[in-house]
């Protein structure tokens, strides 16, 4: 009875969208060129803020969410590793590589009327380096040259640094306001130099910002104002794109972006890194400890069916390490394809012919389970008999940080555009992560090669992945990432284009509606 | 009954006391520091160790657990809830915002399924067999079997997009906006209370059959009243008291229930939060979240033990 | 069973007070006492039977009870077969409690619903290993049953498949099991039907023909009914006994006003008798034993109470032949 | 007095068969404990009943809408949804059973300690269970899963701890009630020991209400699990049960609306059948009602 | 004097799921003016459904009067429809029930006087000063001491004789013709018994009202009554005044119940003489004499034949028996 009304519910609301659609899709979204002022963008995100959107020393994560629209960083990067000027216009790398200096835009004012400048540049960028923030270990000091002049004094230079500017490391706010309220207060009141102005943030339920009538990029922004909803459930998500109730929604790849697209809406998607398999290498008592092991592995996954099956045309297998978006990605790699006759045939070889008993355990929130029951039916076929142990963020982190025994961690490794990040950030032999993953003797050194150079080499890097693969160190499944749903009439969001899914360009956004 | 309501006070604070232990007990034997929680949610930040150890100093989990505990609720005594280790923000503030939330759909919940529930019952028993009552106990017992996210989803996608009468999700003050509010609340109260409402149909039933049997009704009919005034008057206050025990009971598991809607409508209550702080174990909301929840079942059930002695004068409080 | 008794008597209760706190207040003090049994005396002699009559609330069961020590008594002596078990333990009570059974009003709560009656019976033999076979075991019971006038092929129904009857019977060799010398019997007949009550009388005075030893203390508040079974029979009121005497002598020569009273209110199913009868008919009702009168607690009801009652409590003094009264009016 | 009295007829037939007469005198009871029998049948005889393997992958033939082959369809991994419904009765029967089991176990044999032995005993675990009952169930079982970690069998011991407390209080009363009945004092006026009087006296009688607790919980039980895999704490994969059932589907719901609606259909027959059996047992085991029916 | 209530042939069959329980079979009787009526039986025999028919309280389904008629006042109550305007004018206005059990059939939360003074308002349309008035002077009239202070009272807070005291007082209230008392005093002690027994018969005779005394204790009806009927198993087996059949019982189920219960009156050494057997049970009855398997005088014919009709011995004096005693 209920599923009668339901369908014919789905049904009629399908058919009145796709009239609309055609409807509207008689007139070419990108026929209009020139933006047109006016509207409120509403962009639906799963999760946002934590709660730390206005003091970037102790924004993690999800906080860089809520500061885009009014908090801008010293520079933008984009996806392939490109610098871009933004609050600094212009920075050089001392030659020695023990400083670099930035020049600063000259007369942008923050929300608060109160002038950016090198003092508030050196203010923002010692308050990060003072909390420890990721990223900034090796700045030794903070210095203003001049006014609009403001030099990082660093005791190691590496090809990451620059990049990391363009996120909340980088950000700069009102060194006035927060003087004035306190940190507690700017934690919640960010003070920027963005296109919109703060309004109100409500933890989990919206954040709110306006149009900044000041802003130093003059005729931008396009827009009145901007509000980020945060909504968990993807079903409500959807329901709220249907209705109209909101302009761009932020979605994972797979079922929800077909679902979405056949809609009719438009979807921006990019891989954002690859889901991977760390088996335990380390602990001597591990099959895995056996590099044929790993390789049988590797053998024995069927990625081109998983992704046929659960990519909905959005996903695709990874037989290396980077996704095609990055620098990094080779074309031309073959990798390990599927083989199960030669998983059984390395198994038997290493002393396995009947298998063996182990684990994959993937963090429960942050996977699709479907693709770890394919995992484990396919070890399965080899005699690799696979617990799935699917753990909450705190065991997860345990397993991560403490080690794994007999096990396959598995692990979405991210990309970064700069790939020696991930590489860094992941294997290196700094990293704390990961200890039961055994890295081969030279390893970290070939990391290093390729961290310091100046600019980062794609050649250096392919060293580094060659090592990976020639020793099976990680099994990558396939790649995953990110995606929007946009409704026809919103325009250049830049969602996906810039360096971090987090960074997106609220300024250039418009809406022909 | 002074004296009565003393005593429960008391006895509620021992609980009160018993549960802030029991939780934080529980929490700690959690598998997973919420310190790697911390760095492991936020997937591309690596903290040094020394990092760690700051964090853990900062939050006090580097002292033995009753220590903590005694910290904690010296602190807890004085309306201070700690510092959430996942916001960072004063939990107290935090909960403080959402309280209402949960409350004000709480509470009408368990309002609308003693209002419809009840009398819903009453007919039912009355008309005991006949259609009417067939039909009820039909739907109460489709009511107390219907998964609670499933029927708000279908919910949604019926009112809000198939005939677009109600907003999809959120919610709104009633002090901002009455109207939008109430239009926003229909959905999720409605799925909130669907199994009380069913029980309470049930319950009220039964023990309206029950009483309907006694020898004082019987008295009633042979003094030749009418039957409505019978049941209103005779029977209905005698069949509250075991439907009152079931209400007091019920609170608890509407704001359980609340959980569930506040996910589905993407409400910005405390059933939310205290599911967050659970999964990423966030000691101190789940902790002021439990302590919360657990006096506002405290007073409600003190409510409800009082309101037997206004349906029953045989209740003595001594 | 050997045991040294003296002069004969089986029980001797000697100045038994019971006395039930009330509470009040946050701190549960003690308020009140509800003096359910206040300082009686009397005694039992091994083979006969005592009825103890006295309306609701006169605390002639919390007495029973007291005796089983079911209580522990507020002070007092409770001597069975010689010795004081007023002070006993629970664990020093236990062998004695095999010599002395109670026999409850309701047939249909003193029976465990879920147990078969062959159990039931069966269960004192297992608490004080009566039995040392299975065999043993079963021809005991099946002995029990009959003994009581039941089919001992009856003794795996469970009691709601029995009549009121026949589950008093049951009652009967439940307290027969153990070999009981002392029977209290708990206003056994007050719940059975008016047909079925003279069965169990009957079976009761059959039972003490039979088993010589067997000793009955009949708690009623049915006067006729006393009369019939008991061979003395005391009569209490409001926690104290006002008059006690052999059955003879009670119904002829009632001496206390009460006794009077209560013989009075008992209807004689003759009417040409009834016409002619005087009727005492009480003002009032029991007083609460929260707040018992001063003095003779029954003053205020009595029709011969002067003011002196109001103040003096009137001993228990025989007035000759063993005949009892506590009444200064007498 | 070797006569013996036969000429006494019992009044009642067997309670047994009263019970038997009475469930059995309403349609939906019957209903409800064919249905719950069919289930366990099912339960039993899965491989045999279900018409594929429900481990089995087919990633070639994913979200098949019903049809022939596959009467409701397949699942995101092309796995046969009526066969995992048919393998799922197993997992939900015995998070329903084994919850159960654990709650009134535990829940009675508190509630029979605090109710017998009274005084300070029954105050320190009543105040517990209290503290226990000022908890949502579902929290408190999502909190326990989360300690324990998910999967079938911490789910299972997560619900049984929530529900425990309902029964620890039903059975103090009971076992308040049944202390007050003569047969107890019966039995401390024959000596017989504490234990004896707890389980041959007191146990059996406090049963016919917690019997009708512990078969509407069942039902319940399946219901919570649902709740739980939707906050994301429940089953683990491959694993069919039919809450994870329910939310796997959800984020099908318009595609396919079949692969929720399946089970959550299967979970509202069970509970709905439980608790019509609960009903019947209620009316068939409460005294009160003999008679009168 | 006058016939108040006339009973003929009355049946009323209770279905449950054994079969059919013939709890009232076939009776008739009438009630005078001012009379003190017994009934006396054992418990089942239908003695108070026989009453609660009267009045049509009894609970359909089960139950359900199955012929006969009620002749009050020249109307038959079975006409009028269970709950309909008529039949409530009669309850509480013209017949009044006092019921066994003190204890249940008060109703536990409400008042004493808001129990009292509905029948007054509904019967006779007082208003609510008026009726608490009138209910304190009932109160008064039945020995409540400081009627003014209880009536504002719960039933709990009354022992169990003071709430019969009360039921009597609103069966009085509104002035009925006949006062039915089914077992007023049986859970009630002696003392107290003897008390209330006095007090109704003092009342009825003041209020001109008929009473019918319900009880199994001959006592009682030796005491009070003028008349008894004496039913056994849904039907009357014996009737007449009470003087004919206490000094001439005639039906071997009168004699026994005479023989088996203790007399404060008997000789020393009597010895009680049990009936045999249980009563019976109502249910699927055959239509001999169902008093047959327990009668000790019993004949061939009396497991035969059905039962007699009741048969005229002397002045009012009937017996429903095929033996000559």
């Amino acid at each position: 009875m209920k599923g009668k009304w339901f369908s014919v519910g789905s049904i009629g609301c399908l058919v009145l969208l796709i009239v609309a659609l055609l409807l509207v899709g008689g007139y070419p979204a990108h026929s209009q060129d020139k933006p047109q002022y006016g509207g409120i963008l509403r962009v639906v995100e799963g999760a946002g803020p934590r709660g730390c959107i206005g003091w970037p020393a102790n924004a993690v994560g999800n906080d860089a969410l809520g500061m885009k629209p009014c908090i801008e960083y010293l520079v933008n990067q984009d996806n392939m590793n490109k610098i871009l000027p933004c609050l600094a216009t212009d920075w050089k790398v001392a030659r020695d590589r023990k400083s670099i200096t930035f020049t600063l835009r000259k007369g942008v004012k923050f929300h608060d009327g109160s002038d950016f400048n090198a003092e508030v540049a050196r203010f923002n960028l010692q308050a990060v380096k003072d909390a420890k923030a990721s990223g900034t270990a090796s700045w030794t000091s903070v210095e203003v040259v001049d006014d609009y002049t403001v030099r990082i004094n660093l005791s190691e230079y590496n090809n990451n640094l620059l990049a990391r500017l363009s996120g909340s490391p980088g950000a700069m706010v009102s060194k006035e306001a927060v003087e004035k309220n306190g940190i507690e207060w700017a934690k919640l009141n960010p003070v920027g130099t963005g296109p919109f102005k703060f309004v109100s943030f409500q933890r989990d339920v919206v954040a709110k910002y306006t149009r900044n009538e000041n802003y130093w990029d003059k005729g931008k922004p396009y827009l009145d104002g901007v509000e980020l909803h945060f909504i968990k459930d993807p079903m409500t998500q959807q329901a709220v794109m249907r209705a109209g109730e909101a302009e761009v929604l932020g979605i994972g790849l797979g079922k929800m972006a077909a679902d979405m697209k056949a809609l009719g809406f438009k979807i921006i998607s990019a891989p954002s890194g690859t889901v991977s398999l760390l088996p335990d290498s380390k602990n001597a008592d591990s099959p895995f400890g056996n590099k044929k092991v790993r390789e049988a592995v590797e053998y024995a996954i069927d990625r081109e069916a998983i992704v046929k099956g659960k990519g909905y045309g959005f996903l695709k297998a990874a037989y290396q390490l980077p996704p095609s978006n990055s620098m990094a990605y080779d074309p031309n790699f073959k990798g390990r394809q599927y083989d199960p006759e030669k998983a059984k045939k390395l198994l038997t070889e290493t002393g396995y012919p009947n298998g063996f008993a182990t684990k994959i355990i993937p963090m429960s929130f942050d996977v699709d389970r479907d693709v770890m029951v394919a995992l484990q039916s396919y070890l399965g076929e080899v005699g690799i008999k696979v617990d799935l142990d699917f753990v909450d963020y705190g065991r997860y982190s345990e397993y991560r940080r403490k080690g794994w025994h007999n096990a396959l961690l598995c692990q979405p490794i991210a990309v970064f555009p700069n790939y020696n990040q991930t590489l860094d950030f992941y294997f290196s032999a700094k990293s704390p992560d990961f200890p039961s993953l055994a890295r081969p003797a030279g390893f970290d050194e070939l990391i290093q090669k390729s961290i310091s150079t100046v600019e980062a080499k794609k050649r250096n890097i392919q060293n580094v992945l060659e090592k990976m693969f020639d020793e099976t160190m990680v099994i990558p499944i396939n790649e995953v990432g990110r995606g929007y749903a946009v409704q026809n009439y919103v325009h250049d969001t830049g969602h996906l284009e810039w360096g971090s899914w987090t960074n997106w360009t609220p300024d250039r956004a418009w809406m022909s509606k | 009954m002074t004296t009565y309501i003393i005593r429960r006070v008391i006895q509620s604070m021992l609980v009160l006391v018993m549960v802030t232990m029991i939780v934080f007990l529980v929490m700690r034997l959690l598998p997973g520091d919420p310190i790697y929680m911390l760095i492991t949610e936020d997937d591309l930040i690596q903290s040094s160790e020394e990092k760690i150890a700051a964090l853990r100093h900062e939050f006090g989990l580097d002292k033995p657990i009753p220590v903590q505990y005694i910290n904690w609720f010296s602190a807890a005594v004085c309306g201070d809830l700690g510092v959430s280790i996942i916001h960072r923000g004063k939990v107290a503030k935090e909960i403080i915002g959402r309280l209402p939330i949960t409350l004000h759909i709480g509470l009408l919940a368990f309002i609308i399924s003693i209002v419809v529930g009840i009398p819903l019952g009453v007919v039912s028993a009355v008309r005991r067999g006949r259609w009417l009552d067939t039909g009820v106990t039909l739907l109460a017992n489709l009511g107390i079997t219907i998964p609670v996210f499933w029927l708000g989803i279908l919910m949604i996608y019926f009112f809000a997009l198939y005939l677009g009468i109600l907003p999809v999700q959120g919610y709104t003050s009633p002090f901002e906006d009455f109207w939008m509010s109430t239009r926003k609340i229909i959905m999720p109260v409605f799925c909130l209370s669907v199994f009380p409402i069913a029980s309470a149909a049930r319950q009220t039933r039964s023990s309206m059959l029950e009483i309907m049997r006694q020898d004082y009704i019987r008295t009633a009919w042979a003094k030749g009243l009418r039957e409505r005034l019978i049941i209103v008057r005779h029977a209905l206050k005698n069949a509250l008291i075991p439907v009152v025990t079931l209400k007091g009971l019920m609170f608890r598991n509407i704001i359980g229930g609340s959980v569930l809607v506040e996910t589905v409508f993407n409400i910005p209550g405390m059933g939310r939060l205290a599911v967050d702080g659970v999964i990423s174990h966030d000691y101190a909301i789940v902790q002021g979240i439990v302590l919360l929840i657990a006096t506002v079942v405290l007073v409600v059930n003190l409510v409800v033990d009082l309101s037997y002695g206004w349906l029953d004068p045989r209740i003595r409080y001594g | 069973m050997k045991s040294p008794s003296r002069n004969g008597k089986i029980v001797e209760v000697d100045d038994l007070k019971m006395y039930f706190p009330v509470t009040r207040g946050l701190l549960r003090h003690k308020v009140a006492d509800v003096k359910a049994v206040d300082g009686v005396s009397f005694h039992i002699k091994r083979g006969e039977t005592l009825g103890l009559v006295g309306e609701s609330g006169s605390g002639k069961t919390t007495v029973g009870r007291c005796i089983m020590r079911l209580y522990q008594p507020t002070s007092g002596h409770i001597i069975f077969e010689g010795q004081d078990i007023s002070q006993l333990s629970e664990h020093q009570m236990r062998p004695l409690r095999s010599r002395m059974s109670l026999i409850f009003q309701d047939p249909y709560g003193s029976l465990d619903p879920r147990q078969s009656a062959g159990s039931i019976v069966g269960e004192p033999l297992k608490v004080f290993h009566l039995a040392n076979s299975r065999q043993e075991y079963r021809e005991r019971v099946e002995e029990l049953f009959r003994i009581v006038g039941l089919d001992p092929s009856m003794m795996d129904r469970v009691p709601h498949e029995f009549s009121g009857g026949q589950r008093q019977r049951i009652g009967v060799a439940r307290a027969l099991a153990s070999n009981a010398s002392l029977l209290i019997c708990d206003e056994p007949i007050s719940a059975l039907d008016v047909s079925i009550q003279a069965q169990i009388i009957n079976l009761l005075e059959e039972l003490q023909e039979r088993l010589k030893r067997l000793t009955y203390l009949f708690i009623a508040h049915d006067l006729s009914v006393v009369r019939h079974i008991s061979d003395r029979i005391a009569v209490m009121y409001l926690g104290r006994i006002v008059e006690v005497t052999d059955r003879k002598t009670l119904y002829e020569n009632p001496l206390h006003p009460y006794t009077k009273s209560l013989l009075s209110a008992v209807p004689v199913a003759d009417p040409f008798l009834e016409e002619k009868r005087k009727r005492i008919i009480l003002k009032g009702e029991i007083p609460s034993p929260l707040t018992p009168p001063s003095g003779c607690n029954f003053h205020p009801r009595c029709p011969m109470a002067i003011s002196k009652c109001k103040k003096e409590v009137p001993p228990l003094r025989d007035t000759g032949g063993g005949h009892e009264v506590s009444c200064i009016r007498v | 007095m070797q006569r013996t009295d036969m000429t006494e007829t019992p009044l009642h037939a067997s309670e047994f068969r009263r019970i038997m007469k009475v469930l059995f005198s309403r349609g939906v009871v019957v209903f409800g404990i064919v249905v719950i029998l069919a289930l366990f049948v099912t339960a039993i005889f899965a491989p045999w009943i279900a018409p594929y393997d429900p481990y089995k992958l087919d990633l070639n033939q994913t979200l098949v809408q019903p049809c022939k082959e596959h009467l409701l369809g397949t699942d995101a991994l092309g796995r046969d949804t009526l066969s995992r419904i048919i393998f799922g009765t197993r997992t939900s029967l015995m998070v329903g059973v084994v919850a159960v089991c654990i709650a009134a176990s535990v829940g009675m044999t508190m509630g029979l300690i605090a109710g017998y032995f009274g005084r300070w005993v029954h105050a320190i675990i009543m105040r517990f269970i209290d503290a226990l009952m000022a908890f949502p169930v579902i929290l408190l079982a999502l909190v326990i899963a989360v300690l324990l970690g998910g999967g079938l069998r911490n789910v299972m011991i997560a619900l049984g701890i929530g529900l425990l407390p309902a029964y620890a209080r039903l059975m103090c009363g009971q076992v308040l009630s049944v202390k007050e009945n003569d047969y107890f004092l019966a039995g401390r006026a024959m000596g017989a020991g504490n234990l004896r009087i707890m389980f041959r006296h007191v146990v059996p009688n406090c049963f016919p209400p917690l019997i009708v607790l512990i078969t509407m919980m069942m039902g319940l039980t399946i219901l919570a699990e649902a709740g739980l895999s939707f906050l994301g704490i429940g089953i683990e994969p491959p694993g069919a049960a039919w809450g994870a059932m329910v939310n796997d589907g959800y984020q099908y719901l318009l595609t396919h609306p079949i692969l929720s609606f399946a089970p959550g259909f299967a979970i509202m027959l069970v509970v709905f059948s439980f608790n019509m059996v609960g009903d019947g047992l209620r009316d068939a085991l409460d005294p009160r009602l003999r008679g009168v029916l | 004097m006058p016939v108040l209530l006339e009973v003929k042939n009355l049946k009323t069959y209770f279905k449950v799921y054994h079969g059919l329980v013939k709890a009232v079979d076939d009776i008739s009787y009438h009630i005078k003016k001012k009379e003190i009526v017994g009934l006396v039986g054992e418990s089942g025999c239908g003695k108070s459904v026989s009453q609660l028919s009267v009045l049509q309280l009894i609970p359909t389904p089960p139950g359900e009067i199955v012929a006969g008629q009620i002749i009050f006042e020249g109307q038959d109550l079975l006409q009028f429809e269970a709950n309909g305007d008529e039949m409530r004018s009669i309850r509480g206005g013209g017949i009044a029930m006092v019921f066994q059990e003190p204890m249940t059939s008060l109703n536990p939360v409400l008042t004493i006087g808001r129990q009292l003074t509905e029948g007054l308002e509904l019967h006779l349309g007082m208003d609510v000063n008026e009726a608490r008035n009138r209910a304190i002077e009932l109160l008064s009239m039945v020995g409540i001491p400081d009627a003014d202070k209880r009536i504002d009272d719960y039933p709990h807070q009354f022992s169990g004789g003071m709430r019969q005291r009360v039921m009597i007082a609103m069966a009085l209230s509104c002035n009925p013709k006949i006062i039915i008392a089914d077992e007023p005093t049986t859970a009630l002690d002696v003392t107290t018994q003897a008390q209330l027994l006095e007090l109704m018969t003092d009342l009825v005779s003041r209020f001109n009202a008929s009473l019918v005394i319900v009880t199994h204790n001959l006592g009682v009806i030796a005491r009070y009554a003028q008349r008894l009927y004496v039913m056994y198993a849904g039907r009357i087996v014996e009737s007449g005044t009470a003087k004919e059949i206490f000094g001439n019982p005639r039906h071997p189920y009168t004699i026994a119940l005479l023989n088996c219960v203790p007399r404060l009156d008997e000789e020393e050494g009597r010895k009680l003489v049990p009936i045999e057997g249980m009563p019976p049970n109502l249910l699927n009855m055959p239509i001999t004499c169902a008093f047959k398997p327990r009668c000790p005088y019993h004949i061939e014919r009396c497991g035969q034949d059905p039962w007699p009709d009741l048969k005229l011995i002397e002045g009012q004096h009937y017996v429903r028996c095929y033996v000559e005693t």
